[in-house]
């Protein structure tokens, strides 16, 4: 099949405009030598086939809702309101393109400066983006942001960030005159003397995560606090969806607050497409990749909405822009969007409230089992690490059996460990269900 | 309808005590976040909008009604390829089992996964003529960034790292700010006076230190580039790598391939040329495919077949590393599987036909009154310049704010550089002789406003939610976020 | 944004040889219907339209850009309980263990359906105080039609049929009609001076030939039948039967029953009080609930109880028979049933409250402008008339005109007939007080253009698609489908 | 849970206005010993509970992807494309109602005018009404339309009309002064013979149903210039799908053509709901039941649409009126639209060539393997009579071991027949597996 809408009749009296007897007399540009006869791909199928096709593929899937899943580690099963898939469903939105045309695209404009509005409250900072691609790349951005581009230093990273992530900002800055300080977190968190201890020379900017990658709330202002007093940058990666309940780190000293919008009503789908989010200090607005969207006002004096700030975008600074990024994750944002508006001021603290109550009450009924330990004893939102008696293996066979997943292996922080994420997804027979396994260990 | 409910921010609609979410009770009733967390972790205020659920609805509808978009709207801008998204694509991207699996499930969970993305980078391959493929990359841009990574490991691995990526004036700015990003030079070259990269100029800055020429062909005026297989000799005799900027591969669908040309690199736009949504600026795909060579630099994880069992293979010691969470953006990935399969070898022939013959097709028309500069065959798109009309005060950005009064959204303006007072065209190939031949009509009109009423232009638009929206006025004052603090003490 | 696409109809868009439709290829290649077929009973000719699917898209975009819709507008139209459609219903429907579900299939096979109906007869027989439901019919007027065959078994099997069915004459047109359907007599009854069933009328014409008392409560002017319980004894008394229209069910939610007033049949609007879509004119469903006596004439099939499953029995000596194929608009049902379990004992009494509180506001705030002829205290709706804005030439029809422009559906006109020049307003539940408001001032602002520029309001609406349309010309020059042959002559 | 938007203060601020003190001061007419506290129906629900509840009730439901079926008997499985479902779940559409206020609802009025015009011409008609309940109750009011309101007099019924469609018009013709005579087929369609023999008396209609029940396609023009010459009405049930192929029955004679309007994109749905079409001679216009939509003009002279010949209408009429019809099927009728504009000319031709092509090699390849036979050996579209040699317990038994639904039983014609269907959702490969099946029995 294909969507082309002309008859033969369009094609011939087009082609008679143009004075020519056939399309391949458009391509006389194009050298004989490659031209091919096909890809060898196989003809195309009617919808329906590519329906059929493609539910075969999605069959061959498990989804969270034919296993009970426990992974989280940096996408998260959350209740994500139908009001979301409506709205986000509009074609008016989805088949848009970016605003360039400020006029025709009003409703995407204002959109994106409620949700810009939202993250700054949410994270506690002055100018956010329009989006970024994800959490990490998100991140990485920011690591960018903090350095010189010319002279070397030293990019600070807590070992309890998502690996993933820090792979991704190693990737990043593999091309930038700087390295990468690997600083080793003290039992689940990052501590100030191993800062001292492990970066020396000039530090841009340090990186950590709070919730960090094993769950543990990090202490946002102390960590600030000196890496700010150290003349460096403070990035902060956070979970949205626990700003909710938790401090927003652009309040505790923070001067970037970076991370993945996953959480706020964009499906799992196998890890993307997702949602980078950043907040920056007023201080660092000129700095900031990717677009942002201003308030301003039309020639009557009505107000209306505009990308703004593009002179430091690649399309007008070119090799000289602050970041290359400008196809960007708009409806992920609008996703956003709509989901902490759905929330708002009261859902979004219940929301975070249902995450760490049931965390805990699973983390607490685990433990009294006797069969297992919480690895960090720290404070958590919805994700920890959990060390178990027996062999690693074996709880795997024995939550398979019972089509629980729960959680993933983490090898380096112990033998038996298992990095373990309870979401308001989870009810409270979902959670007996697998404190039942764990008792029978 | 526009109503009344679209206008005003989400937040001067809050009222206290109003809500739309619904949530379950907690686990154990009474339970406080404070009863498992130190008080000082936790947050002392948060300002977010209280509004119900039809309020949020009504909202945004008002929004929707404000928003051009491909469903409404012909939309020929140029070098974003405004395609037509299949609405079965929608649909198949909901099924429960592509949308709600978690990236880190078992991999034998997840077969049905694994095993059309490895089917999507053979497609890819096949459609360009490269030798493997990485799905990462969330976008054209980001796709570069990865290309351009993956030259820079192939010089460090050889030895003999190289500092220099050159650029033709007719580039995308993502070009050379990718390459900044990647830590290059960026040389930019002179088109020649038929538009296409100077073989001349080349020759003269092509030296040792230049890793690689970034091409796009069809280049950003629509020009296919007729010496690209002497270019491609040129670069690679330098020992320098080809780069291709996929954004423009529309047209060649089923006619030529990339490989081909000796092109080493090469990234496409799955959000342009495979018909996926660009979702008012995304998101979008961006997958790059390399030479037999520049395998083994690809990011990891790389998809390979492990005990019975296609599995991720992170173990690749020559990799550049990761360039993003997880595998890509799967969501849009399978969108584009879904298009190219049902299309096959016949249709993508036939894409890249039409998108052809509409492009010269408008081209003729629209020449009828407007100047194109390089006014030759095109591909599927073509620029136009409007700077005769300066002296009656008209510019690009005065035609374009006229076509939104049309209803039409306006096609790209003042890109590429290279063209003064720009408009870059690129109708399509779903797009029909009648929604051509009224643009054509419109454009004409224009026209002759510009002519004999060009005030009537200056003013345009007036059948838009706004009038036209003061740009500077933006940059002057940035205001960049609502001021909740402000709105309390109101 | 309304485009240009949106206007003229599909056919005028149509254009030989272009198509949307994508099919697979038959079984055996080359077959064709005249293979199987004798020629004489084949088709000659259709003129459908042809026309691409973008085409197609963006034909009904604009379309849907030219309509009012809860979604976009308050929509107040008294008597249709035009409440907010929840999302979450929406999708429940679509999952495909209901929406890809034959009616035929062996019931074992589809328990889940069949436990969902039965809960759902049962969820009604609690909401309405009655013994038994039947969820067969697809409206209101539907649900009267079985009810009123219901009463006519009754008789028919006791022996002595009567032939009466008393109307109030403030009734909704369904109910004479569906009456006369079901072979009855009308008598229609004047409302006393507090537009309510004036019970010295009723007893008037009580004689033993009435089959029934059709009754809503609250009535169409919004209020409460305080009599109803000596209305019913009345009733009983000469052996006749109450019908209860239950299209005004909203405000009663949580508070009282049809059941405990008396009423011994009962119909529902799903479509209104459970908050099921309106769907531009339906689907509704009807579902109709009776008092034991009458529950032996349901139609078939009743769910049962049969060998450890849920089946359909079709064996029920004294039911009427059917009314219509299969079990009923199960996929509306479906959403009803959502609504109700998710709202609970707690939602639905807070339901009926806030629609009275939203109302009674409403009616004290428009009372400050308009008259309303009952001005007492109403529940979910209440009619206001303009008679005396008559003499400037204004009329119901121009004061709901007017308020299109405001972007607000305007409410029900011209009914309840017993009041000249009315204007029906139910403002439902789920609007916020800042709606309410909003739409107070545009009335006021409305009836002070009434008084000073009534012209202007004649003119009206000038801001929708259209401005006003001639509709005795529509009557009088029926045109009512395209001309296919005229434009095949073109 | 609930839809309310208010807060406690807006609430207060309400009760303040109207000058009481709490809600229930709203009740005074209420008489009190009716009250109830609550209905014991139990508390509400949050949206990610209810969404559970009702993944449940729909996970214990079988459906046409998880079983292979061939049932049809007035509802069909046909491939339902994506545009429809995307169109019609337009909240624009699916959240308005009946376009009372013509200028504001030009979206459903247009969409209407153009469904009844494809109606009009795929049925060979000059007039439809804008929907009916379904294609049972279209029948039904078909039936009521014909006769006179006071004179008694007869309604014939084809044997061969759907039976659940022949129990509904009998019951619609209960409350009038006409009764209903059946007559027999002859091997698979109507017999103009037995109508002579079985009605006798004033015949106000004659109803027949092509493809019948059976599947097999009547000779709509022999049966009509029979009853018309009887001064009756002759009223055609049809398969709108079918007329891609088959001959209009308006251009053969029938006065009315009625019938169910599901197969043309709407969804199983367990039955319903679905969409009642008619269409009709001029003659009848003024006697249609339902919403009627007519063109006309603005105030400017700029085409516009309206409901029309209102004076038939309940609103207007009551007791008088054509039919009680109110509130119909317009969203369906919206979804048939689409799907009719979206097959087109070429479209519904090759949607009906694919019927007629699947069901007649499946019928084919059973006969040839001996175990079975047509039982009518009639031309036929998308469904047909087979009658097993074996046992039709044991059929069912072996054809459920294989996840097949192999059709309806009919046991009246004949102890072995089932009633098969096949339509273009059925591929070369599922019907071999179905003849696999009959072979090994
Ligand atoms: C020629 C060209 N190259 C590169 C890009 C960048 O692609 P993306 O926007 O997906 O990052 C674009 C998109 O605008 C483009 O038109
Ligand atoms: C009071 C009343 N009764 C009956 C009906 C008929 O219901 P339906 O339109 O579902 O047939 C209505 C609907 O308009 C109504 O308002």
């Amino acid at each position: 099949m294909d969507y082309i809408p002309h008859g033969a009749e369009d094609i011939r009296r087009m082609l008679e405009f143009i004075g020519i007897s056939s399309p391949d007399k458009l391509y006389s540009d194009i050298p004989e030598k490659i031209r091919i006869r096909g890809y060898g791909i196989g003809k195309g199928v009617s919808e329906p086939e590519i329906k059929n096709i493609l539910e075969e593929f999605s069959g061959s899937n498990a989804s969270v809702k034919t296993l009970k899943s426990y992974i989280g580690a940096g996408a998260y099963e959350h209740f994500i309101p139908a009001v979301v898939d409506d709205i986000c469903s509009k074609p008016e939105f989805y088949t848009a393109y970016t605003p360039y045309q400020a006029e025709a695209s009003q409703g995407i404009l204002q959109s994106i400066y409620e949700y810009q509005s939202m993250i700054c409250e949410l994270t506690g900072t002055d100018v956010s983006n329009a989006s970024l691609y994800d959490g990490a790349t998100a991140a990485a951005e920011a690591a960018l942001m903090s350095i010189g581009k010319n002279s070397g230093g030293i990019v600070g990273i807590s070992s309890a960030v998502n690996p993933v992530y820090r792979k991704v900002i190693e990737t990043y800055l593999k091309s930038s005159p700087c390295s990468v300080s690997l600083v080793g977190h003290k039992e689940g968190i990052t501590d100030i003397e191993n800062i001292e201890k492990q970066v020396s020379g000039r530090m841009f900017s340090f990186i950590f995560q709070s919730p960090n990658f094993f769950g543990c709330i990090e202490d946002v202002k102390t960590v600030s606090d000196y890496v700010r007093g150290r003349g460096a940058l403070s990035i902060t990666v956070a979970n949205p969806l626990s700003l909710g309940v938790l401090e927003a780190p652009g309040r505790n000293g923070a001067d970037i607050v970076a991370g993945e919008g996953q959480p706020l009503g964009i499906p799992l789908c196998f890890g993307g497409p997702y949602l980078g989010f950043m907040g920056v200090k007023k201080e660092l607005m000129r700095k900031l990749p990717g677009r942002i969207i201003g308030r301003t006002t039309d020639k009557d004096g009505k107000e209306g909405f505009v990308m703004t700030l593009q002179a430091r975008e690649q399309h007008i600074r070119r090799e000289k822009a602050t970041s290359n990024i400008c196809s960007n994750q708009a409806l992920m944002a609008l996703r956003a969007a709509v989901y902490m508006a759905y929330m708002g001021k009261e859902g979004m603290k219940e929301v975070g409230t249902l995450n760490i109550c049931n965390s805990h009450y699973l983390a607490d009924e685990i433990e009294k089992t006797g069969k297992a330990a919480l690895k960090f004893k720290r404070p958590f939102f919805n994700e920890f690490v959990i060390e178990f008696r027996n062999n690693v293996e074996e709880v795997f066979r024995a939550f398979e059996k019972e089509g629980i997943l729960p959680g993933i292996r983490l090898a380096e922080e112990g033998q038996n460990s298992i990095l373990c994420c309870v979401t308001e997804a989870k009810s409270k027979s979902d959670m007996d269900k697998y404190v039942e396994v764990v008792k029978k260990l | 309808m526009t109503t009344k409910e679209g206008t005003g921010l989400i937040f001067e609609k809050s009222v206290k005590g109003r809500k739309a979410f619904s949530l379950p009770a907690p686990v154990i009733k009474g339970k406080k976040p404070a009863d498992y967390i130190p008080a000082g972790l936790l947050r002392s205020s948060l300002e977010f909008p209280e509004i119900s659920e039809l309020d949020i609805v009504r909202h945004y509808t008002g929004l929707a009604s404000k928003n051009f978009s491909v469903d409404g709207n012909f939309y020929p801008l140029g070098s974003c390829t405004m395609k037509y998204n299949p609405k079965i694509n929608e649909q198949i991207c909901s099924y429960g089992g592509f949308r709600d699996v978690h990236p880190l499930f078992p991999r034998e969970k997840v077969q049905g996964y694994m095993s059309l993305l490895k089917k999507m980078e053979g497609l890819l391959s096949a459609i360009t003529g490269m030798d493997g493929f990485c799905l990462h990359p969330a976008a054209g841009a980001h796709g570069e960034l990865l290309g351009l990574m993956l030259i820079r490991a192939f010089y460090d691995k050889r030895g003999g790292r190289r500092r220099k990526i050159i650029v033709p004036d007719s580039s995308h700015g993502t070009n050379p700010s990718s390459a900044a990003m990647a830590g290059y030079d960026i040389v930019s070259i002179k088109s020649d006076r038929d538009g296409r990269v100077d073989t001349g100029e080349l020759s003269k800055v092509l030296d040792d230190e230049v890793a690689a020429l970034m091409m796009t062909n069809p280049n950003t005026l629509g020009l296919f580039e007729d010496k690209i297989l002497e270019i491609a000799e040129m670069v690679h005799k330098k020992g320098a790598l080809l780069y291709y900027d996929g954004a423009n591969l529309n047209p060649l669908l089923g006619l030529c391939r990339p490989g081909d040309m000796g092109f080493d690199v090469v990234h496409l736009n799955l959000h342009k040329t495979f018909s996926t949504p660009h979702g008012g600026g995304g998101p979008g795909s961006g997958p790059v495919g390399v030479k037999e060579k520049l395998k083994p630099f690809l990011p990891v994880p790389v998809i390979r077949e492990q005990g019975g069992i296609l599995d991720f293979d992170f173990n690749c010691p020559d990799s550049i590393g990761m360039i993003k969470a997880f595998w890509g953006n799967t969501g849009v990935i399978l969108k584009a599987f879904a298009y190219i399969m049902a299309l096959g070898d016949d249709g993508l022939k036939k894409t890249g036909e039409i998108s052809v013959l509409n492009a010269n097709y408008l081209r003729k028309k629209l020449g009828q009154f407007y100047d194109i500069p390089f006014n030759r065959t095109c591909m599927h798109e073509f620029v136009i310049s409007v700077k005769e009309l300066a002296s009656k005060g008209i510019h690009a950005i005065d035609i374009a704010k006229a076509l939104i009064d049309t209803g039409i959204h306006p096609p790209t303006v003042y890109f590429p550089l290279i063209v003064e007072e720009a408009i870059m065209v690129e109708p399509t190939e779903t797009e029909s002789k009648t929604t051509i031949d009224s643009f054509a009509d419109n454009m004409a009109g224009i026209y002759k406003k510009a002519e004999t009423d060009p005030e009537l232009l200056k003013n345009a638009p007036v059948n838009a939610s706004v009038k036209r929206l003061d740009e500077l006025k933006a940059a002057k004052f940035p205001d960049v976020k609502w001021d909740f603090k402000k709105r309390n003490s109101q």
